[in-house]
């Protein structure tokens, strides 16, 4: 198969799961015209028909509303968000509805459907659009929350999260779509829900946690760091909802060393939730405060938008920090 | 739901699992006292298959009231924290559900119980859930009213107002997908019309047309803006206004709309209720309800040979009512409460580790 | 004056200031029958009439948005929500809008108004209406969060949200209502926003953290726990955002131990960003693991509630492991 | 704003601060080259003195021309990283713009750059903008085209569609609140209907009938559902059809409008643009509307003794608008880029100890 970068391969893994099943479609704001605003959805309105791809209203509750209404149906329904802001319009009907709905029904309904949602600063994407909005997904037991960062990891995701039982929130890093292309297997291979990845081992140092957006600023920073002399076990949780708590606290009671790095404002974002769970299960083997490097506590400016969002030496300087503790 | 779908080459789509059918009525061991599928009782005489219809109308609401009425005494006496009744909606709830079909879907509001009976629901399975015990299929998470029914494609009404519309449009337009010549019906009252989900649902019906009955109860238009009529048609959404108070009319006004949305997509309908001003207590629509029927189906038979035998019918039919709920109600009041181990379940498919996890604070 | 309840303080602080401040207005649902879903609006209408009492449409993100234009026009809105989850149709309003407002406009814009959230279970409320929603108010940067416990911090924050610059969601707990009455002073005292209250204090053992519907949960706890010979420091937050970091870090340092208590799901909650700050600040100074006692990671059940809500016995048990540790 | 404000017995809200006031602009020292409130250049004549207002019309849309052109070719050679252009809304928009009065508030879309400059934004100030230097009031935090006026009452565009239509009728209940006799205008793209913005926007207005002109631009209907028209009529809120692409007939209409909503409540006035598909190329629109104006104008004066003085006058818009813009979008390529510190500064009234902290990590 050809190289493919990441919103490539969304494209190539919703063409195919269409493919292999007629339950999957597909509905989005402005889908037909060039395939929605990252082309993610290009060529599949002609491959599958007015049927399959759906251009929906530009109502985002609506367009969850629809899916899962669907989803109850028996079919498999990938919702498109334009991006990450438009979540609040639809976040009645994916926290209240979509994420409680087998709770609510005793088991007697399921919402087995995918939210894609574009997100992240470092597009110029203005205050308003790209944020990093995990913080609102994390606190719904019942939904899945997964951020590939790359190509390979995007279509396996995708694939699981379409062949599940839950309701899956798709996080896309905007400025990853076209980052780096990648070989994707042939094969129907799937990248399980829940599963981190060790991208970068050691056996003593400073264990990196981090996901989506932040995983080549964080790879490039453990790069530097390990250029000074300091290693870095860097691990990319993959799925955020829920985390592999197992993978992150070996790596932290290994390493006694830990560093979050999310794209996301600080206070109150998914890193606490990480760096809590290790105060609370790794306490006595930790060498060192836990640091979190994140987004400023401020929205995402257009101008300066460096300014806002972590880079290498951010992470770098917390890594120096850690290691001269 | 959710797993083992299996994919047929058109029409809907096979539900495997544990789902009981609608027409195999799950094996509970009190089907005799059950409103269950064709509603008829032993004693049923063919004589009047042509009010079938209008017997099932009448029953569905002969039972409705039974159950409001004890609801409210378990309000009064304490037992149940919340209740709201269905009331002067009954007639509709009732109308609707006696209209739709096996394949169908309901999204209902908190105030369709008769809708509930119609589609299936037994009076012991809906106290249950009223009083929260442990054979409620929902473990009590649900407020009183809040009713589930397994194998009903009756789905579990929301806290949220409004959020049903959008969802049951999305399951008209998988309908057309998928070839099912099934409808989704969705019920609201008036306040769901200022909502987000209203208007979204209009426009998603608008755009896709899917086979969708999106019936909102209003009483003396009571906090709606303009004309519900004017909007639908302002959405180009076809719309009729019905009277609520008439459960016949309804009966007729949801035939006739099952059809038209099968033909032309999504229509709106309004059933207007009696202005709970001017009844004396809310309760009274229901009852008036009944009688409604009652009338018509005595009008049709008058001076004629059958109506001795409606009136028996009818007899028995209220007798019977009044002992179901009332054992109903006994029996759930009877029943232990949910076990503990169902307030981490049915989170995912798969509990993760964090309710795994928390299962033990439950103890 | 008479001994006011939680609600009766609300209904007493609203009446007040519309008394002294002709710019404040009331927005809600059903406020000119019998004064909003839980009474707190009460005789307000007749008071004050229908143009500083407006009764809106069923539509929480109109409500919310034309709360917005007012503050943007210069009146001081108080918008009353029915209940938590319907937060989630004006959260577009309140993250997007109406927190960014002031930095989107450079500084041209403000929204000073107050957004009223009776939250909370404990109370038979079933499993989608009073959930405990600050985890999604709390990641906002521009928007003050704060939850008094009883009605004399019920009235002063009020008096303070009334009288400051910036956007104030006010959660009250809706188990707390009618739960104790308490003389309000006459005088036109203000809490003031981002102080912390020590409720009880110590010189060792536990440093207990929480707010809202948990207070009287943790002072029973601390009872219970002195009874058995273990000292509890409890502090009330008060203000969730910015929360009092002094007070809480200096009461950590002390004792050594901490425990956060919150009602909502602990997953991504609230909780998560205090024990987070402790374990980046304080980590040198901890004697045993963080704890967090936190709602289950489920929908709250309308049966069985107290599954789900955490109470004295699950804070005592908490209490005990951190001091045996 | 939001600070110091204090209340005057009846009328609109004194402003305190440091805001300047339309009729005061900022003595930024380049009046003339200034869009400035009353939009007269040095060598107005006083004999055309009629015809002001539509030469003001055509001022506007003389310089917001010449702004798109300009952002295209800054966006063509990379210097732009995103513009939407004005184009065919420029009519609209600065029709609008110039109806407007002093006191009135306006909530735009983020087409909205001629009604910008209508109230009173000078070309300089919105290249600042559009090239987010550190002159940029809102210190380049907003997309470009997402204009800040200070003390213009025309609030800063969101990104998120359809958010200012409930803001907007909140300002004009808080003016019927307070006796303030102006009005608010609230301007939006056809996708904005479907959003929840909308239907909340008119629900309000329905209810409390402010002085608000809701303003649709919509280019050939393109995804709307049913009729506009008639949907305003089902919420009960007045409508108007205008051609959008005729600024001489739209000015009117905001005109007679404005009269409309201080007299009875919120109207919805829709503007017809020109079908995008059928016009050469989207800025087109922008050249076609002041070209219209001209025309009308010329007829006015035609044969007349005014036609050479006219004539002249037009020119001199034109020269000066070419060269206003020119420089002003020179001037905001050179100036420095915001402060760094700007990234954490009008986050709250005070900085929390947050922003306080973080400011260490600008450095
Ligand atoms: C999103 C949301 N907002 C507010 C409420 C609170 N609420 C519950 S029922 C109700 C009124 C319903 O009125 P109507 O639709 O006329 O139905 P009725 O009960 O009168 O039949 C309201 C406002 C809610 N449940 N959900
Ligand atoms: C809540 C939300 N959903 C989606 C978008 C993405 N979006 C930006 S502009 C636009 C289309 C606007 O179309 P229209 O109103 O016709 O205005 P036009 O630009 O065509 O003048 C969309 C969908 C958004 N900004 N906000
Ligand atoms: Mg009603
Ligand atoms: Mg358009």
């Amino acid at each position: 198969m050809a190289s493919l970068n990441l919103v490539e391969a969304v494209n190539y893994a919703l063409g195919a799961e269409m493919e292999s099943n007629p339950l999957v479609v597909l509905l989005g704001e402005e889908v037909s015209e060039s395939g929605g605003l990252h082309g993610a959805a290009e060529g599949l309105l002609d491959r599958f028909g007015g049927e399959r791809v759906l251009e929906v209203p530009f109502a985002e509750g609506g367009l969850l509303g629809a899916a899962a209404g669907m989803a109850m149906y028996g079919l498999r329904p990938v919702a498109e968000l334009p991006f990450a802001e438009c979540l609040f319009p639809g976040l009645e009907q994916l926290s209240v509805e979509i994420a409680r709905l087998r709770f609510r029904s005793g088991g007697e309904y399921t919402c087995p459907l995918v939210v894609r949602v574009p997100y992240g600063a470092g597009i110029g994407g203005g205050l308003d659009q790209f944020e990093s909005p995990e913080a609102y997904l994390t606190h719904s037991p019942g939904l899945v929350v997964v951020a590939p960062s790359n190509a390979y990891d995007a279509v396996g995701l995708l694939r699981s999260a379409l062949r599940g039982d839950d309701p899956v929130a798709f996080l896309e890093p905007r400025r990853l779509y076209r980052h780096e292309s990648m070989e994707i297997p042939e094969t129907d291979y799937e990248v399980p829900i829940g599963e981190a990845k060790v991208l970068r081992e050691c056996d003593e140092g400073v264990s990196l946690i981090t996901y989506g957006g932040m995983v080549p600023v964080s790879l490039d920073a453990a790069e530097l760091a390990a250029e000074a002399g300091h290693e870095v076990e860097v691990v990319e949780l993959r799925t955020l909802l829920p985390f592999d708590i197992g993978t992150v606290l070996a790596s932290v009671v290994k390493t006694g060393r830990a560093l979050v790095v999310t794209e996301s404002r600080k206070h109150g974002g998914f890193g606490a939730e990480l760096v809590a769970t290790l105060a609370e299960r790794a306490l006595l083997h930790l060498e060192a405060p836990v640091e979190r490097v994140a987004g400023l506590d401020a929205p995402i400016p257009y101008a300066r938008e460096e300014l806002y969002v972590p880079d290498s030496s951010r992470v770098l300087a917390a890594i120096e920090r850690l290691v001269s503790f | 739901m959710g797993e083992d779908r299996t994919l047929t080459s058109d029409g809907p789509i096979d539900e495997g699992g544990e789902r009981a059918d609608l027409d195999a009525p799950e094996a509970s061991g009190e089907a005799a006292n059950e409103v269950d599928d064709d509603h008829s009782v032993d004693t049923a005489p063919v004589e009047l298959g042509d009010l079938e219809p209008l017997i099932r109308l009448f029953e569905t609401l002969a039972v409705a009231e039974r159950v409001d009425n004890e609801c409210q005494r378990l309000q009064t006496s304490g037992v149940l924290s919340f209740y709201v009744p269905g009331g002067a909606q009954n007639a509709v709830s009732a109308a609707v559900g006696c209209t739709l079909e096996e394949g169908d879907w309901a999204y209902p509001s908190y105030r369709d119980l008769a809708m509930y009976l119609a589609r299936g629901g037994a009076p012991r399975a809906l106290f249950d859930q009223l009083l929260a015990n442990g054979r409620d299929p929902a473990a009590g998470r649900q407020l009183p009213g809040r009713f589930s029914l397994p194998g009903g494609r009756y789905v579990s009404v929301s806290g949220a107002l409004g959020t049903q519309i959008p969802q049951a449009v999305g399951t008209g337009i998988a309908m057309q997908l998928r070839g099912d010549h099934s409808v989704t019906l969705v019920s609201f009252g008036a306040a769901a019309v200022a909502q987000s989900g209203f208007h979204q649902g209009m426009e998603l019906a608008a755009r896709f047309r899917p086979p969708v009955i999106m019936i909102c109860s209003v009483a003396a238009r009571a906090g709606l803006q303009g004309s519900l009529e004017g909007r639908a048609g302002g959405y180009g959404v076809a719309s009729r206004t019905v009277d609520g108070g008439d459960p016949v009319a309804m009966l007729e006004a949801c035939g006739e709309a099952r059809q038209t949305v099968r033909d032309s997509g999504a229509m709106l309908l309004i059933a207007e209720l009696p202005d709970p001003a001017l009844s004396a207590a809310k309760n009274n629509g229901g009852l008036a309800a009944r009688r409604a029927v009652e009338t018509q189906l005595e009008e049709l038979v008058a001076g004629g040979p059958r109506a001795p035998l409606l009136s028996e019918r009818l007899a028995a039919i209220l007798s019977t009512a009044t002992d179901t709920v009332r054992e109903a109600s006994a029996s759930a009041a009877e029943s232990a409460p949910p076990a503990a181990s169902r307030a981490l379940e049915d989170i995912y498919g798969e509990p993760s580790w964090m309710q795994q996890e928390q299962s033990e604070w439950l103890a």
